[in-house]
């Protein structure tokens, strides 16, 4: 079952004694082709577990990195079909988790149940929907949770108590927690002690629950982060491939040596 | 089939997640914004029962804006169409030319009430970010504006305005460089700056909380126009049709609120139809496209079947929006309202007959579509039946776009 | 020196000849403009006494021109400027955006009793042709408008709007392009169409009862405005003043007209200083110019020694005239009134303060002279002081050349 | 005495049993030499009496071909002092009586009574002022008179019968009558017996005035006016002289020979 091969993907990390390292690029930047060499190379680099983008044209939450990495896919044609047909590949020679994070417009237009039955033949190991918040996904997560998919709730620095609570409680295994008030791939505005903090206020509600740190994590901050369970680099990422495309360089190669890098930051 | 309540406000006819018959709406947002949109949520609702900040909105409504604008006949339309008497809500004489003032001056009082001191909103045409900055240099606010790239170049006029009243102008490159794009950054940039900040948007769209306040302050056209109809006639005439254009849909909501209740009462929304023999509408409603959910909320949308959004394409930057309130998608899923779309080429000529025969009416292409329907139906119309045309923004804006088109040297 | 007399309308004031203070005015006009001027002056005569005339105009006044338009106070200015109060009219609501809409609806409606289907007029900013044109087609009358070239595409979307309400636009091209020959212009027109049209001129210039019918017709602003200061104050406030621009004078003379009898409240006309450092002011009665004969009337005249008109400058195309009104060079011989100037610098600069503060308020650049004069005085000022200025125009019509000026790009 | 010269001059032409000529042409242009070979080229071509304009810009009675000379004549620099030397000169040479035609704020902005002096030392026979309108001129025409300068009042279709009567008792011995409601040099609008019914109507009146018809007349219908006093022609004219300058021809020559036809169709 793929959800629980994303538990045994932070239990293993667990064991080593570090945080997982998580990768967030678009799916079919900047086409199917180089998209999958990507996820290949950041795979072969160390990263745990990849976030692959079904990227949203009239989206609202990401930073004009990712907003450029989603236009090229966009443009190029990529259709959810395509992100599934890269996932199935790439899971077919790679062990690592692959979660998509998306949009609820994209999900609805594909049909929820035939979403779920798809990343489950492509072996999608969990779902985040940026704009689909507690409690109005619930439905839609336990269809989830019912084909093993973990469905991961968000939580954020002005997510109270009181809702924090209800959403850890309905939550699956995995939960994400965005680390300030921003689009992704601002500068870090909050420092990583405050981050942490409310890491472990987390971690003390529900002690089981794996929490992924995400937004605004770079090479530069990433170490200070070396205790949680898991964070995430993803503008950094996206840029990186956005370079490499207007400099005429290998995409794959170059994330790929990125993600080398966090990961060495990530464990030292 | 969905049912409207009569005696409730149509802006509180949604379930306890904020959607309008079960289904279109909500808060389908990051969980970023979560938080402040609950809080102004519990704000606005104790505002709107709050008789001091009802008295302030009334102040500010009256004499910045101007409430109320003229109800007028169009004496001669009426019988240069040869059918239906065609009266005229005259809302672009509303302070800055249109029927946005309404809203930004509620969003701005709103947002000295939550103690912020920095707004920010969307803008298509460039009214509501024209208002809103208007507001925000009376409120001493500072303000940003988002506006598609393709809406500064064709709607410079309401651009200056914006500067000259300090706000910061920020063009959005992405996408169709249009409304949607705007709305889209805004909202990014709230989700960022919302502790500080507070967000306006610009149409009754967005999450629930925005449909509602942005609704609730347009309804003033409907409570003013009210009155001037009973002024006019004496009673409720039994047969009034009311013609608004349809883009997000704030004018409309506000031009038929009162009216809702009145079952003979005909209430018709015009979307625009785009270039004639272009497909690129930004009709969803007229074109039964598929429901989703944009700029947080659940709606019908022009998109295509992978969720992504279609480009529009109207003459009129205001309309060119491809989704439309949830409160349109409820009117229409209830059959209270019937929509209906006009061309680029119609409008351009509704235009033109209004402004040649009426002369102190100068619609902008947003209500020029409106006229365009009137135009189409009057004629068939009895001399019983009364049209009202909501005017809602003055052709100024469009003096660019306009004289191009119909080959005036300016 | 010249009187004015108590009790009797300013517009009356003239001798048998047509002339203020047996000087100023008159009907220097050529024998063929002889019998329209007489007839003219008859049929006035005659309508300001009709009650169903009046009617009808307090009807057009009311529900096109859009009558009272509002009287505020401009907290953030007051504030900032930290002396007298200041209060402002906001004239630009007219419909049109400016304080020709009363002239336009006066002369279309006497065009009209003459039994005439055909009306000129000149105009300089474009205002007083906008407004005619859109009287004139609300009326049914064919319409044709002067304009000079060079105002034509200065104020090119106030041009768009006088074609669309289907008004002829003549470009004139003889002398500075400007306002002047433009008003040159139409009084040729008139001087051959006299027999089947009626002219309009669109200040209080040219022969006197020109003078008096556009007098007539902004001293609405003033009624409008005395009963809000009733209304605000209580009575009329000990020291007040009025700040209004003078170019023809159309503006200042209606603004003025029910407070001349007050001795105690301050009439202070601003004229066009023009660009800083250059001496082509548009301000005949602040630099003393020669009395002279311009446009069939007697008045000062920017002129040479050869009884030239000069060639004036300013940024705003509605004060860029060489002449002035009969009625202020009168107010100016009897001491009544103070006539000083702004340059075209601090014009800007007061657009932007007021714009910026009070967001509402966007004055065109004519009343941004105005307000440079408010601005100037006021700190000096005690805050009992009232300061009243009269914002008489909207700035749409000045968004190239004010974005080109301060930079913005549109 | 100048104004005897002026009668003097209608006698003449009363004699040989025509109507006089009266051309319009505009002081100075385009140049104050041309201008005096103009004048002489008029005078020997047979015009009875030369209309001099002193143009002023802001003019409202001057149509499009008298805007243009009094434009040309005026940033050339032409002022009233040059007028009066021309016709200085002229007169040195010339007996043909000139009349200025001008507008009020030249004459006040030279001072009424310096222009009558400078008229009668430049030997000025009579003046037209276009927008100094009965009664309004009675002063100054009296002045005129007492300086044996003709001030000739101006009367036109639109003149009731009352009104004609009281400018026809205060007028000198010479009138204009303005043949149509228009400006300068548009097309004859009335037809050519409706003016001369008019004419007659004022002889009737006064039938010891002399009565000049001015306003449209080309060499196409001059002729019907042969039985008149007098007739004006000068747009045409100065159209000539425009054209005479755009293809560099000479303007005196053009302009004689075009007051040769003229004289001779209202001659035959
Ligand atoms: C707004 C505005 N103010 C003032 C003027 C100047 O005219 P007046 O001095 O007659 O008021 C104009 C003329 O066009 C104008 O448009």
């Amino acid at each position: 079952m793929t959800s629980s091969s994303l538990i045994k993907s932070f239990e293993r990390v667990k064991e080593d004694n570090r945080a997982a390292l998580l990768t967030y690029t678009v799916g079919g930047d900047p086409d199917k082709k180089t998209s999958l060499n990507i996820f290949k190379s950041i795979a072969e680099s160390g990263a745990d577990i990849i976030e692959c983008g079904l990227g949203h044209g009239a989206n609202i939450g990401d930073g004009g990195a990712i907003q450029d990495s989603t236009y090229r896919a966009l443009s190029g044609g990529i259709k959810t079909d395509d992100i599934f047909e890269i996932i199935e590949d790439f899971k077919k020679d790679y062990e690592t988790d692959v979660i998509i994070m998306t949009y609820q417009n994209k999900i609805m237009a594909y049909g929820e149940e035939d979403f779920i039955k798809k990343c489950t033949s492509s072996k999608v190991s969990g779902i985040i929907c940026v704009d689909w918040p507690w409690p109005l996904n619930l439905d839609f997560a336990k269809k989830c949770k019912e084909n093993s998919i973990v469905f991961i709730q968000l939580l954020c620095p002005t997510t109270n108590e009181d809702r924090l609570k209800n959403i850890l409680n309905d939550a699956h295994e995995v939960v994400y927690y965005i680390s300030m008030l921003s689009t992704t791939g601002q500068k870090l505005k909050v420092s990583s002690d405050e981050i942490k903090k409310r890491f472990n206020l987390i971690k003390k509600i529900s002690p089981d629950k794996k929490c992924i740190i995400g937004f605004g994590i770079t090479a530069d901050t990433i170490n200070d982060f070396k205790d949680t369970d898991a964070c995430v680099v993803g503008s950094a990422l996206c840029k990186e491939i956005t370079r490499s495309i207007d400099e005429e360089l290998n995409p794959a190669t170059n994330v790929g040596n990125m993600v080398s890098d966090l990961k060495q930051k990530l464990s030292s | 089939m969905m049912k409207l309540e009569k005696g409730i406000p149509i802006i509180d006819q949604h379930d306890a997640n904020g959607y309008w018959g079960g289904k279109f709406g909500g808060n389908q947002i990051a969980e970023s914004l979560n938080y402040p949109i609950e809080e102004l949520t519990r704000e606005f609702e104790k505002l709107r029962n709050d008789a001091t900040f009802i008295a302030e909105r009334d102040y500010y409504f009256k004499n910045f804006v101007g409430a109320p604008t003229p109800f007028i006949k169009l004496e001669n339309l009426t019988k240069h169409l040869g059918g239906a008497q065609i009266y005229c809500k005259l809302v672009s004489k509303a302070t800055g030319g249109a029927h946005k003032a309404y809203n930004a001056v509620v969003h701005s009082l709103i947002c000295k009430r939550l103690g912020k001191t920095y707004i920010g909103g969307d803008t298509g045409a460039g009214y509501a970010g024209k208002m809103l900055s208007m507001a925000a240099a009376k409120f001493n606010l500072k303000c940003k504006i988002f506006m598609g790239a393709k809406d500064v170049e064709r709607q410079s006029i309401n651009v200056f305005s914006m500067r000259s009243y300090g706000a910061e102008v920020v063009p959005v490159n992405s996408g169709s460089q249009t409304l949607v794009d705007a709305v889209s950054e805004c909202m990014r940039w709230w989700t960022s700056e919302n502790e500080e900040a507070h967000m306006c948007v610009g149409s009754t769209v967005g999450p629930t909380i925005f449909v509602k306040i942005c609704a609730w302050s347009t309804a003033q056209i409907s409570r003013e126009m009210k009155k001037q109809v009973m002024d006019e006639f004496g009673e409720v005439p039994k047969d009034m049709k009311l013609i608004n254009c349809v883009g997000g849909g704030s004018s409309a909501a506000g031009f038929w609120n009162e009216w809702i209740d009145y079952d003979n009462i005909e209430l018709i929304g015009v979307e625009a139809g785009g270039p004639e023999g272009s497909s690129k509408h930004a009709a969803p409603l007229t074109n039964d496209s598929r429901i989703g959910v944009l700029h947080g909320a659940t709606q019908y949308v022009i998109q295509d079947d992978q969720g992504e959004i279609e480009e529009t394409e109207s003459i009129s930057a205001g309309l060119d929006y491809p989704g439309v309130s949830p409160l349109h998608c409820f009117l229409k899923e209830t059959g209270r309202a019937r929509y209906t779309s006009a061309s680029d080429e119609e409008a351009l000529e509704a235009f033109q007959l209004v402004s040649k025969n009426e002369g102190f009416v100068s619609p902008s292409l947003e209500p020029s579509h409106a006229f365009a329907e009137a135009i189409k139906i009057a004629p068939k119309l009895s001399k019983d039946t009364i049209i009202v045309v909501d005017s809602c923004g003055d052709s100024a804006k469009d003096s660019k776009i306009i004289a191009e088109r119909l080959g005036y040297k300016i």
